[in-house]
């Protein structure tokens, strides 16, 4: 097997928030086409990490390589536009606007008509009707399209994080990020994302990066796992590995545990 | 016979139609600046409105009904004010107002309106120019500041003015560049012309500025609060030069307000005053009906320009003969030696009311009417 | 598709029946009521702006009356002959660039509109950086340096004499067609996906970024298109009034607008037009309060300023009891409307359990 | 231009005066804004209602029983507001209500007579009738909206704020009046620098007030960091702005606090409302607009939520306008630019203030 390329590469990235070294001189490489996990206990400095990739944050130092290219620094909206979406923690819907509206804002980066277009009859049809179509197939693909034009805040929880996803997609990404996305699921509903997760990285051609706590989604679609422990990478590997370090499960239960067993 | 019936009949009904006519009232407009900024102006006058009305409730043989809105010291509000007046009221004319931007602001609803106004004290040019409906009851702002600089100038002998207005009030700037012109005309020097901005209460820069240069006088074209103020941060600073001012520092609460640093202040005037010499008919009993509407309030020039304003109107109104708008306008255009409170009133080709310039000066905390002056244009 | 055909026919049928009764008004009405009208225009432009900047962009901005101040001053500037010009500045002589410019009134509107949007892209530069109250804070700055500025740049504008005697050329033909030209525009822009993205800056910045928007040029473009409407009912109001000067635009300017905006319904461009119709039409019958009223014999007196008390409290009232204002984020639409004239009961206890109906017109 | 050592001196102690001024009003915003997190438009107008209740109860002659009504009134809205509700009433607090109303009474109709109160009698009276009017504003305009959106309460804000201008305007007039000032306030201190200068005749003279006022300030001030920093509601101050859930969860009654916060705010507001109407002894409905913007931005420069920021910020401010006044001349038009241009420069450089603390967004 061949040396797969590499999508995402952190170098070396640090986050200082004044004395608080949130993220402290990581380094990881995500290959082209897996989905990836990001584990650790609260506080690790997971969700800053991806703050800095999605370019919230500017690293302290470091630096982070998107297929090659150097984005370090670069605002949201670029970061965006080189190919990378991500999810939130704790859900981030235009609560206001129905699910297809949400998605349409994602998909408005294939727009190319200048701003003015839509005043005048009939010149933006054509593109809006397109984004609006493709707004509507996703939906449809993600089992959304029943909600379409219900407002996105009244959905279930579910339907919720699957048009964060949706609205992820339509911004056309190469690369996913997704925060805790079976946050407050049951096992059953964890397992269908599990599935879920796995057939829009087939179907989208995606490389995924996932932040999760439970461990039985992790352990499930994870190839490759890196653990996070005050900011640094205490240990990587597949999900066997990863299940019997010893740092790992100290890190997670506590010295006390491990003795236990 | 059954014809002089119907004649009978058509008679009584003609007269009743005429008393009917007769007890119709005639409506005078009043739009003054009732609250906001210049309520102070325009509540005085309204007061001499009022008074003037009382003394003369009738015109005609058909009463007269005062329809008073507030212009609230806005200029849209003035002009909507004077919409209102002209088009819902129907009046016959309208009195107003206090405030030179207000007034045009209304001007230009009345004149589309046909409808004669009188200015109470609108004294900036720009108030009547080209207008064919619009009078004032008072001079205009080019003859005061030349009254005060002239006066300044002859009576008082000085070389050395320094100027300080509010440069965002559009009487103040517009007076104190006539001052200056006119003083800078005379031979005079101006030494400092300084600015401050409506609603500004510490003029301590300004005049530490302005009594650095040693001018013989400085002119503050301000409203009486304002002015009060300022003489007594001058005087606080050590300020030891003449001050003088316009027709807007002419309001008894000036030396309530100054106390001590009124001292001495000049400021220019319509041609009334409680304290005047020699009283003109008209004047004194202005002042006696004043007395005993208002027992505890001194009679002012503004409630005198307001009560002169109404007069006007009556004046016109029983000249013409007639309620019909264009008919008082002419009759208005047309006045002459009207004995008014503020002298013999004659309405000029501008509209304005050629009137001499009183001059007041401040003793013992009592105002002195020092007398007229006519400045040579 | 086809129904959005019979949508747009029905609204090209409305408006051909606004300026039918505009046709009715002028000839029937008189001057007082004709102005009344103007003012409902003029304040519906200045609301909707105002609507689209804060309601839909989520960016509080308190400084309308100074884009009003740079609209209105551009516009009248260009629209009066040289020798009112000369005859008009009569303390500072105007500065020779302006003194022979003259550009046909409707042409002078849009300028000063534009002037207005530049203006705006001036402040929206710096101070789009910022969010929430301190924005409002610092556009109020903005607003209140123009003033200053147009105060003291007397060759330019005459300073705090201001103008007078502009040709009152903003008559209901003209404000009504600003009218519609503003809302046809904001509404196309809002109902695109150029709206989306707006709304999307308002609900959640932060995901917006996420998503890829720009979310600096998108609050800017909004902006400027406030602003530029912001201008147009400057420059129609200084028509209208036909005198201007600084003190005009002060920020009590901005709060009856914001007023309007607020109980009409943030977010929704129907209910600033119903809150212009309201508030304009309260201020002038809330009149009434302030003139002596005789009740046979017995006199109450006109209690002066007693109409901006009324009006606070009515403000004050809608912002505590009411806060998403009369509509809420509702919108007019003529689905809408087909269901209220089927159902009316039904239609309002579905409109009460749901704040975001059927969006468009 | 050139300032010489006497202009200077003069200028410097007109600064002052404005400064303090400034930073007094600056304090009140700054600590409604370190709490909820608003703009509390109305403040300038509870300065310009400091300012009217010391005109009324010394110039107006106010009627002895309205003067006792309206205190009497000020202390009830007091006493039910930091009232412990869980302990018994003592008895004093029923005492207290009933001896003012009984004055109120017995003023009002048994013996209803005109008194002029002495000038610091006068003087309390106008600080506690604004501290409730503080507290009033708070429990009517903003406490309703307390889970609303900032903007709402915002908007509830400058709606108040002209509500107050208005009311003013029909219950005091909207004419200016004048405050009559104590003799001893208005003759100036002449000083002979000639020590500095080594001109014989240099002399520079500064009103009383020009010292009296910085003094006072510095005296209020000092008296509220104690009140902040040593006493247990001060505390529960610091706890509030730093996280008011978790406050609330300690058993501390929120609201109680928030009203004491406006309450002490409204209190240094009537103070300088006094002392402003003594400088510049003009008073009118619109007068708190101006200053108020403007502490407003004392408050912003300072880094807002910081009450040293605050009065730090209002002297700037101070030195800033008049300085540039004095020094340009040419500027004077365009003095109330000034602290809006400040206000832009601040925000864009430094959002938080000059002694703010920083706080980043949580995403």
């Amino acid at each position: 097997m061949n040396q797969p390329t590499t999508s995402l590469e952190l170098v070396n990235a640090t986050r200082r928030f004044g004395g608080i070294v949130a993220v402290n001189d990581l380094s990881f490489k995500v290959p082209q086409g897996t989905i990836c996990g990001l584990i650790g206990p609260n506080g690790a400095g997971k969700t800053t990490v991806f703050n800095l990739i999605s370019g919230f944050y500017t690293p302290t130092s470091g630096k982070i390589l998107f297929e090659g290219e150097d984005i370090t620094g670069n605002p949201p909206h670029i970061v965006c536009r080189k190919g990378i979406a991500r999810t939130f923690q704790n859900i981030r819907l235009f609560s206001s606007a129905s699910s297809l509206q949400n998605v349409m804002v994602g998909a408005h980066l294939r727009q190319k008509n200048p701003w003015w277009f839509p005043i005048v009859p009939f010149l933006a049809d054509k593109e809006e009707k397109m984004v609006h179509d493709r707004a509507h197939t996703l939906l449809e693909r993600l089992g959304l399209a029943d909600v379409a034009n219900a407002p996105a805040g009244s959905l279930p929880y579910g339907a919720q994080r699957r048009l964060e996803i949706a609205r992820a997609l339509a911004t056309n990404p190469r690369f996913l990020l997704l925060d805790e996305p079976a946050a407050g699921m049951n096992p059953h509903e964890s397992s269908d994302l599990m599935e879920f997760i796995k057939n829009i990285r087939a179907d989208f051609d995606l490389t995924i990066l996932l932040i999760e706590h439970d461990m039985k989604v992790v352990m499930g679609i994870c190839s490759h796992i890196w653990v996070v422990e005050y900011g640094q990478c205490i240990a990587e590997g597949d999900a066997d590995a990863i299940r019997n370090n010893p740092k790992v499960i100290e890190a997670y239960l506590g010295e006390e545990y491990l003795q236990y067993a | 016979m059954s014809f002089k019936k119907l004649l009978a009949a058509t008679g009584m009904l003609l007269c009743m139609g005429i008393a009917a006519q007769a007890a119709e009232p005639i409506k005078i407009g009043v739009y003054l600046p009732l609250t906001g900024q210049n309520a102070f102006g325009g509540q005085l006058e309204l007061e001499g409105v009022q008074l003037a009305h009382k003394e003369m409730s009738q015109v005609l043989g058909r009463p007269v009904e005062l329809v008073i809105v507030d212009n609230k010291s806005d200029k849209v509000e003035a002009a909507n004010a004077v919409t209102r007046l002209t088009a819902k009221d129907k009046v016959t004319g309208i009195i107003g107002t206090y405030g030179s931007s207000l007034a045009m602001s209304g001007g230009e609803v009345a004149e589309k309106a046909k409808t004669p106004v009188i200015a109470t004290s609108a004294t900036n040019p720009l108030v009547t120019k080209d207008k064919k409906y619009y009078f004032r009851a008072c001079f205009i702002d080019p003859y005061q500041g030349a009254g005060a600089a002239t006066y300044v100038m002859q009576n008082l002998g000085f070389k050395r003015a320094a100027v300080l207005k509010d440069v965002a009030n559009d009487y103040a700037v517009g007076l104190a560049n006539f001052f200056a012109s006119s003083f800078k005309k005379q031979g005079g020097e101006i030494v400092v012309n300084l600015n401050y901005n409506s609603g500004d209460q510490d003029f301590t820069p300004q005049l530490t500025q302005i009594i650095s240069q040693k001018p013989d006088v400085l002119f503050i074209p301000a409203y009486f609060a304002e002015g009060a103020i300022i003489m007594k941060q001058a005087r606080e600073l050590g300020a030891t030069f003449r001050i003088i001012g316009g027709d807007a520092m002419d309001n008894p609460e000036t030396v309530k307000i100054g106390g001590q640093a009124v001292e001495g202040f000049l400021h220019t005037t319509f041609p009334y005053d409680m304290s005047m010499p020699n009283m003109n008919p008209a004047a004194k009993k202005f002042t006696e009906n004043w007395k005993v509407a208002f027992p505890g309030k001194d009679p002012n020039v503004n409630a005198a320009l307001g009560y002169t304003s109404y007069m006007m109107f009556m004046e016109a109104i029983k000249k013409a003969n007639s309620t019909d708008r264009e008919a008082v306008t002419k009759a208005l255009a047309e006045l002459k030696d009207f004995p008014a409170v503020t002298g013999t009133l004659t309405i000029n080709a501008t509209h304005d009311a050629e009137m001499p310039i009183g001059i007041i000066e401040i003793k013992d905390g009592k105002r002195v009417y020092k007398g007229e002056i006519t400045p040579k244009m | 598709m086809n129904n959005s055909a019979m949508h747009r026919a029905y609204t090209l049928c409305a408006v051909v029946l606004l300026f039918a009764i505009l046709f009715y008004a002028e000839n029937n009405l008189d001057t007082y009521s004709i102005q009344i009208l103007n003012l409902v225009a003029i304040n519906a432009i200045l609301a909707v702006s105002l609507n689209l900047i804060y309601g839909f962009t989520g960016m509080f901005s308190l400084g309308h009356a100074g884009f009003m101040a740079i609209g209105a001053y551009v516009c009248t500037v260009l629209i009066l002959t040289p020798e009112q010009k000369e005859s008009m500045w009569i303390l500072e002589a105007i500065h020779p660039w302006l003194a022979n410019l003259s550009l046909p009134f409707l042409l002078a509107v849009v300028v000063g509109g534009i002037a207005a949007s530049l203006v705006g892209l001036i402040i929206a530069i710096p101070v789009l950086r910022l969010g929430g109250d301190y924005l409002g804070i610092a556009t109020l700055g903005f607003a209140e340096i123009i003033r200053v500025v147009i105060t003291n740049a007397a060759p330019f504008t005459n300073g705090s004499l201001g103008i007078k005697g502009i040709p009152q050329y903003a008559n209901l033909w003209c404000n009504y067609g600003w009218l519609v030209v503003t809302v046809y525009v904001i509404v196309r822009l809002l109902r695109s996906n150029v709206g989306n993205v707006f709304k999307a800056i308002r609900d959640d910045e932060i995901a917006a970024r996420t998503m890829g928007v720009n979310t600096f040029y998108y609050r800017v473009l909004s902006f400027c298109v406030g602003a530029f409407f912001a201008g147009v009912g400057g420059a129609l109001t200084a028509a209208l009034i036909s005198t201007i000067d600084p003190k005009m635009f002060t920020f009590m300017l901005t709060f009856n607008i914001l007023m309007i905006v607020v109980a009409g319904g943030l977010g929704s461009i129907t209910g600033s037009i119903v809150g212009s119709i309201i508030i304009t039409f309260m201020l002038e019958w809330l009149r009434i309060v302030e003139n002596p009223i005789s009740l046979g014999d017995f006199e109450i007196p006109g209690i002066p300023g007693m109409r901006m008390v009324i009006f606070s409290v009515m403000l004050m009232c809608i912002i505590l009891f009411r806060r998403e204002g009369l509509l809420g984020m509702r919108e007019f639409s003529w689905d809408a409307l087909a269901r209220f004239v089927k159902n009316p009961v039904r239609f309002f206890s579905r409109a009460s359990r749901s704040t975001s109906g059927a969006s468009g017109k | 231009m050139m300032l010489t050592p006497e202009l200077f001196i003069q200028h410097f102690f007109n600064a002052l005066a404005l400064g303090s001024l400034y930073g007094l009003i600056a304090i009140g915003y700054t600590m409604v804004y370190g709490i909820l997190r608003l703009i509390n438009f109305a403040h300038g107008d509870i300065f310009m209602l400091g300012a009217y209740f010391v005109f009324f109860s010394t110039i107006a002659f106010m009627p002895a029983w309205l003067a006792a009504l309206l205190v009497a009134i000020a202390l009830l809205i007091m006493f039910t507001t930091f009232r412990d509700k869980s302990k018994a009433t003592p008895a004093w607090y029923w005492g207290a209500q009933a001896l003012l109303l009984g004055l109120a009474g017995y003023y009002g109709f048994i013996s209803p007579v005109e008194f002029q109160p002495p000038w610091v009698l006068a003087v309390f009276f106008a600080i506690a009738v604004t501290s409730a009017c503080g507290i009033v504003v708070d429990r009517v305009a903003y406490q309703p909206l307390r889970d609303a959106p900032r903007i709402s309460a915002l908007i509830s804000a400058i709606g108040i704020s002209f509500l107050i201008e208005n009311l003013g305007v029909v219950v005091f007039s909207g004419l200016p009046r004048a405050v009559r000032q104590p003799d001893m306030l208005v003759k100036p201190i002449i000083a002979n620098i000639s020590a500095i200068t080594g001109n014989a005749d240099s002399v520079v003279r500064i009103s009383p007030m020009a010292l009296i006022v910085p003094s006072v300030s510095l005296l209020l001030v000092s008296g509220l960091l104690w009140i902040i920093y040593r006493t247990k509601p001060g505390l529960a101050m610091r706890s509030i702005s730093k996280d008011i859930e978790t406050t609330r969860l300690m058993g501390v009654s929120v609201n109680k606090v928030i009203a004491l916060t406006f309450a002490l705010g409204s209190a240094l507001a009537a103070a300088s409302g006094i002392m402003w109407a003594l400088r510049y002894p003009q008073i009118h409905p619109y007068m708190g607009v101006l200053p108020g913007f403007k502490a407003f931005i004392a408050a912003v420069f300072g880094g807002i939520g910081s009450i040293h920021g605050a009065m730090l910020g209002g002297l700037i401010l101070g030195f800033i306008e008049v300085f540039i006044t004095a020094t340009f001349p040419a500027l004077s038009g365009y003095r109330d630019a000034f602290a809006f241009v400040l206000l832009i420069v601040i925000l864009l450089w430094k959002p938080t203030g000059i002694m703010g603390a920083r706080t980043e967004e949580k995403i």
